[in-house]
């Protein structure tokens, strides 16, 4: 391709709706941003933050969360639990510097692969916009190398409370 | 409660019995005025007819001022009693608001005027709006008076206070019910006027008098099929078409229609116990006073519906709902 | 590539009314042809199309003859056709828009009823010198050019007894800044060109 | 760890993929992964051929662990894990790419494509060596069946699954089954009588020994999952008792107390305080309204008690509390009809004279409140013209944008019934586009055509009483552009028909959360897949069929009754299900007892031992979802086959082109 910058989304798709909404946009030839790579999960709800600052750790320039609409969740609530936890993510990543637009949250049904194609080509725009994202240098700030970013351990227990 | 008003120009002439009642009932009401320095005319339905940025420019300039002028404490309220002003500078604020490119030309024209208008920063109500959400039936009915018992009005809405239809209004778009029920607050007698919210005809009575006195005829063979004493409206358009007009109608259509028009507010102010002349009656072309004269005691039996007979199906009941 | 395609064409005659037409989408692409409008349009049997069809005719391009046509003339702005359509589109609003593209392509003369330019005209004019808009100038002027009998009629009839209650002022009212107005209005012309 | 044997399989799927992934570069790329024992690319990966290849290197290469780079693993996972389970391998260490759906059918650029498709390979691989043997876990299926509404589907089901042999519990929220049908005149297209059909069917779902009807009662709590849901039921008091109870109607004759049934006769028609919605009514007994029985609102009266021969009325008596066992669970909750109200415009309870379709068929029914004949509302004068508007409350998204399907049709119907007892009358339809899609139906709307009906191609303006022309005095007048003609029109009639579409039931979304299944925008229930698997929902064991899951008319809601009857049996005759064995399990020697998971899991499937203070899961309950995992604090709860060390090494794998530190420790 040219020289504009490509960033790389990790996809995490909740099995039941968004896993779908992608297959069904394949399925009906909707063309969208070949930037984000899909990983599977059972629910939403099943994405530990964990998996989000890996995935930024390990080089990608962004994350989206998929799952279910409020109410429609194949697990009665997971996909609540997973906007909680998603906010509070949010915020921290913010404290660390890193943009809004870096990760988000997208609510799609199986039956709404033009909502996924939109939001991916949406969020791929944003990202590029942004430029990368420099872990090292974002986050542990000179890119010190070792040391594991900010506090995720406590992360979840915050959401509880 | 305090407003900013915002008169428009035919309150100050034609209109001007609506612009006299509406002053003399606000202290009642607990409302206070405060008109809106030096504004201008809204354009009608004429300006955006011809081009489309100067009417924007215009009516906004009157936002503008009301934002600036905000000093006594409106909360940014301008109340506009003409349906057409209203309707206006409601649309301006909200398409100004759902395009920003608009709001950016409409914002270059009114710096030339050393002015800006931030969409959204001034909220456009009715006067009817404000007088029954914010003084609401229960104060009014305090007030009254003297009641209007006996006296059967075609509450007569028009079109453009209750539209376009793409923004939210105070009441139904289709079918409104507040100044049904702001007459039956003051005693009236309601009819259930289907025609409510239909066109008096706007400029048509300018620009084919033909198709304008046809829209007028319907209003008044209608309210006349209901025995309604008199129609009454909120909107000087609506006055000045259905009361001028009249005699016109009755000539082309050999009709002998004689259904005076008032305003809401002179309606409000009879029942206040104000009198007529502070009221600006007399200013209809059309004598209100015959049908005055029905106002009298209080029905001694209300004009209940009578039983249905014991073949009549049941009519669908009418809950709060949809 | 579509894209590429879509931005090497002038735009279609729908495009225009579309990009002419205020605030957000006014979605006339998603018209139905249901008719709703034609059935609720108060004048809507004195006019030549009804904007159902109207729309149509946009669709198929027909420029000249929806802007020769005297429906958005006919348009009483009541907005019923917009608070019923099944379709949420902006229909009153897109009358408008006609009405101007007929002006600027000098076709709005053709239709049945091109007095209601001149009277916008009149109206306006009045507007721009005052800041207030003046009943009896804006009818005796109008009138004594459209249809001077009509005028006299005015000026004896209805328009006499107008004045004889108070309702009706000999001179117009001018507003202070008026000068502010007539810049910001100059300056909204100028840069022209609907938003 | 020691090194795996991966087989990595790159299916061309035609061009479908090959057309725009560079399949061989993928494949040699993929064979360099040290892990990977051998990579291939081939046509069709799915073909018997294709599994062959797997099946062969397994068996000759003892690879440890499969890939396949192919469709969306919910088209083929099945097919290619059973392929390995042929072989000797666990199918659980199978893992798939899915380089079409997600890839080659998404995008046109070639160079992103094939650089995607390496990543998805690679993450793939990486996740695979992390995967160990699973083994899928039984479950007994409980042969009783619950269906919950008792229309024509509910009714069609339950008799299905009953005839063959099978338990079933028939839940109704009112006094008797039998739905909107058993309101109905003539059926479209052939007319043939709703009642003659239906009250058969209602009867034999009444006596059948297979089906334990529960009409007047609604359902509480359901617990549970496939094959093992526990439901509780409250049966409402009918103040009758049934075991006393002859049916001979005589409380209802002496019943001193009439009022508007606004449910069976649609607010037409009245009936009593103690009552059965109709004569035919299964069950038999009637039920005692209590908001307006005399006895329940002053105490006195009991009429019924007095008359009745066999002391069946108990004023005492009290909701019951049942509880039992099913195994599966098929909705049947039908529609409500949309609250014509809601459009002033229309006038329908303004203008006396406007009717809904349902207060209509209710009209026309012989056993109605008119007797069959067509009255205005005055209940004697026969209308000389009627018109019929189509689409009320439907294809508009003021109100509801899709089309409800069946109006159209019910529509000409009423047309046909009017010329059929008004010859005289003329009829107007007043339609925006005719749509008769069936079995007979285009015939049916020609057959009206014969019949003289005047159709006018537009929606219906306005329907008003204020007369304009002459001719219109006293009449009701719909205006309306007749499209075709490109004019406005004014026709004037006597009565107006409003033809009220279908809306999902007001309680949908409640019914929805109650049984944990999916429920779209409008309020209707969404199935598995809206082509392949129309009855199954997302949730196992749980099915929908008739208007509960989308408009549909009484052929269509009949059989998708059917199919979803036809997938319970099949599942009760096979006895067990074997469930993923995607579950989730505490370390209890690391628990904290901290409590968080307990909160979190949907399916209280997460039990807190006091003694020990450490959680456990129960697995039968537990559905997989993994929220409990991601939720644990310290890290300790694995959820199966989506381990932290497997989702870990996916992201590693899957960013392989960018990884800024490759030999970054993996946390977990």
């Amino acid at each position: 391709m040219n020289e504009q910058f490509e960033p790389v989304i990790v996809g995490f798709l909740c099995n039941w709706c968004s896993y779908r909404a992608a297959d069904l946009a394949g399925t009906a030839r909707i063309k969208y941003a070949p930037n984000m790579r899909t990983i599977r999960v059972m629910c939403s709800g099943r994405v530990d933050p964990q998996f989000v600052l890996k995935a930024l750790r390990e080089g990608a320039d962004g994350v989206m969360i998929a799952g279910c609409h409020p109410g429609e969740c194949h697990y009665v609530e997971g996909n609540i639990k997973t906007l909680r936890r998603f906010l509070l993510l949010k915020k921290m990543l913010k404290q660390l510097g890193v943009e809004d637009e870096r990760i988000q949250l997208v609510w799609a049904s199986a039956s709404e692969g033009t909502i996924l194609a939109d939001a991916v080509d949406r969020m791929t725009e944003q990202v590029r916009a942004l430029g990368p994202l420099n872990w090292q240098n974002t986050v542990l700030g000179g890119g010190n190398g070792q040391g594991q970013p900010a506090p995720i351990e406590n992360t979840p227990v915050v959401e509880e409370v | 409660m305090k407003y900013g008003y915002y008169p428009g120009c035919s309150l100050e002439r034609n209109a001007i019995a609506y612009h006299q009642s509406a002053m003399a009932v606000a202290g009642p009401m607990g409302i206070e005025f405060n008109e809106l320095e030096d504004w201008n005319c809204c354009g009608a339905t004429e300006y955006i007819s011809i081009d489309l940025l100067p009417a924007y420019a215009l009516i906004s300039r009157n936002l503008a001022l009301a934002a600036q002028q905000d000093l006594e404490g409106n909360g940014n309220q301008l109340v506009a009693p003409c349906s057409a002003c209203f309707l206006n500078l409601k649309k301006t604020d909200h398409y100004m608001a759902e395009s920003p490119e608009l709001s950016e030309k409409v914002n270059a024209a009114l710096a030339a005027g050393d002015l800006h208008y931030e969409p959204g920063s001034v909220s456009v109500r009715h006067l009817l709006d404000i007088v029954v959400d914010d003084v609401g039936f229960n104060a009014i009915a305090e007030k009254v008076t003297n009641p209007l018992y006996n006296l059967r009005i075609a509450p007569y809405y028009g079109c453009m206070i209750v539209r376009p239809g793409n923004i939210k209004s105070f009441d139904d778009q289709e079918y409104p019910t507040s100044l049904d029920e702001l007459m039956s607050t003051l005693g009236a007698e309601v009819v259930d006027f289907p025609l409510k919210a239909h066109c008096c005809g706007g400029h048509m009575t300018q620009i084919s008098e033909s198709v304008a006195l046809e829209l007028i005829r319907r209003l008044l063979k209608n309210a006349s099929d209901y025995d309604a004493d008199m129609i009454v409206t909120v909107c000087p358009m609506c006055q000045l078409n259905l009361d001028a007009y009249q005699d016109a109608v009755n000539k082309k259509f050999g009709t002998n229609y004689n259904i005076p028009i008032l305003y809401f507010t002179q309606m409000i102010g009879l029942a206040f116990g104000i009198s007529p002349d502070d009221l600006g009656f007399g200013k209809e072309m059309v004598d209100a006073g015959p049908a005055l004269t029905k106002i009298g005691a209080e029905p001694s039996l209300k004009p209940k519906k009578k039983r249905p007979s014991k073949e009549a199906l049941p009519m669908p009941s009418m809950g709060e709902d949809g | 590539m579509a894209t590429t395609i879509a931005s090497a064409r002038a735009p279609t005659f729908f495009e225009e009314v579309v990009a002419a037409t205020p605030g957000a989408d006014p979605h006339l692409e998603l018209c139905l042809q249901c008719g709703t409008c034609g059935g609720s349009c108060p004048s809507g049997p004195d006019m030549d199309h009804t904007p159902r069809a109207l729309f149509a005719m946009i669709d198929a391009g027909m420029k000249d003859q929806v802007l020769r046509s005297n429906t958005p003339w006919y348009c009483v702005s009541c907005y019923y056709c917009m608070v019923r359509c099944p379709q949420e589109i902006h229909i009153t609003d897109i009358m408008y828009t006609l009405k101007r593209m007929a002006i600027k392509e000098g076709l709005y003369r053709e239709s049945s009823s091109s007095d209601a330019y001149g009277f916008s005209e009149t109206f306006i004019d009045y507007v721009e010198n005052y800041g207030r808009s003046f009943e009896l100038g804006v009818a005796t002027r109008y009138h004594l050019r459209h249809h001077p009998l009509s005028a006299i009629k005015m000026a004896t009839g209805m328009g006499f007894s107008m004045f004889v209650k108070g309702r009706m002022d000999l001179t117009p009212t001018r507003i202070k800044n008026l000068d502010q107005l007539k810049a910001i209005l100059g300056k909204a012309k100028e840069l022209g060109g609907a938003a | 760890m020691n090194k795996e044997k991966v087989g990595v399989y790159v299916c061309h799927c035609g061009t479908n993929i090959a057309g725009v992934v560079d399949v061989e570069d993928v494949s040699t790329w993929a064979g360099e992964h040290d892990n990977v024992e051998i990579a291939r690319d081939y046509k069709f990966m799915c073909s018997s051929l294709g599994q062959d290849l797997i099946e062969d290197d397994i068996k000759e290469k003892g690879l440890t662990r499969v890939v396949v780079a192919a469709c969306s693993p919910h088209m083929h996972e099945k097919t290619f894990r059973a392929a390995c389970e042929r072989a000797g391998l666990n199918p659980f260490l199978f893992e798939m790419a899915n380089i079409r759906e997600h890839n080659s059918w998404a995008t046109n650029d070639k160079v992103a494509a094939t650089q995607k498709a390496k990543a998805l390979v690679n993450a793939a691989v990486e996740r695979v060596v992390h995967q160990v043997p699973l083994e899928k876990l039984p479950v007994e299926i409980n042969p009783n069946t619950l269906i919950v509404g008792g229309g024509i589907a509910g009714i069609t089901a339950a008799l299905e699954l009953a005839d063959a042999g099978n338990h079933v519990y028939l839940v109704e929220r009112e006094p008797s089954i039998g739905g909107h049908m058993a309101q109905l005149d003539k059926t479209f297209p052939t007319l043939d009588c709703s009642a003659c059909i239906l009250t058969p069917k209602m009867v034999d779902a009444g006596q059948h020994p297979n089906i334990t009807l529960l009409s007047y009662s609604e359902i509480e709590e359901v617990d549970g999952y496939v094959g093992n849901f526990t439901v509780t039921v409250r049966k409402k008091a009918r103040c009758v008792i049934e075991e006393d109870c002859t049916g001979c109607g005589i409380c209802e004759e002496k019943c001193p107390v009439k009022v508007v049934d606004d449910v069976f006769e649609a607010g037409l028609g009245y009936r009593k305080v103690i009552y059965r919605p109709f004569p035919q009514a299964v069950p038999k007994y009637p039920v005692i309204d209590k908001e307006n029985c005399t006895y329940f609102l002053r105490g006195k009266c009991k009429a019924c008690q007095i008359f009745c021969p066999t002391e069946a009325i108990d004023f005492e008596q009290e909701d019951e509390i049942l509880k039992f066992q099913v195994g599966n669970i098929i909705i049947t909750t039908g529609f409500d009809l949309f609250d014509a109200r809601r459009i002033p415009q229309y006038g329908y309870g303004r203008l006396a004279n406007v009717f809904t379709s349902l207060e209509f068929e209710r009209m026309v029914n012989a056993a109605g409140p008119t007797g069959g004949n067509i009255y205005l509302r005055d209940g004697v004068t026969e209308p000389q013209s009627v018109a019929i508007i189509h689409c009320v409350g439907s294809r508009d998204k003021n109100y509801n944008e899709y089309c409800s399907k069946v109006c159209c049709m019910y529509s000409l119907k009423f047309a046909h019934l009017v010329h059929e007892r008004l010859p005289e009358a003329d009829v107007y339809n007043f339609y925006i586009d005719m749509r008769t899609p069936g079995k007979g139906y285009e015939e049916f709307y020609h057959r009206l055509l014969e019949e003289g009906t005047h159709f006018i191609r537009g929606r219906a303006a306005e329907v008003t009483d204020a007369a304009r022309l002459p001719g219109e005095e006293g009449k009701l007048i719909v205006q309306a552009e007749d499209t075709l003609i490109g004019k406005q029109r004014r026709v004037p009639v006597d009565m107006v028909l409003l033809s009220a579409g279908m809306e999902a039931r007001g309680d949908s979304k409640e019914i929805s959360q109650l049984f944990r299944m999916g429920c779209d925008f409008n309020g209707f229930f969404t199935e598995r897949h809206p082509k392949l698997d129309p009855v199954a929902t997302m949730t196992e064991g749980i099915y929908i069929a008739g208007a509960c899951q989308g408009p549909k008319d009484i052929p269509d809601s009949v059989a998708q009754a059917a199919a979803a009857a036809a997938r319970v049996a099949g599942l009760i005759t096979q006895g067990t299900v074997m469930m993923e064995p995607v579950r989730a399990s505490i370390n209890e020697e690391a628990c904290s007892g901290c409590r968080i998971c307990n909160t979190m899991c949907p399916y209280n499937a997460i039990v807190f031992h006091e003694d020990r203070n450490v959680s456990e899961v129960i697995t039968a309950l537990c559905q997989g979802c993994g929220t409990c995992v991601a939720a644990c604090p310290s890290g300790i709860i694995t959820g199966a086959h989506f381990t932290n060390d497997q989702v870990f090494s996916e992201i590693e794998g899957i960013l392989w082109d960018v990884r800024s530190k490759p030999e970054l420790v993996p946390v977990d």
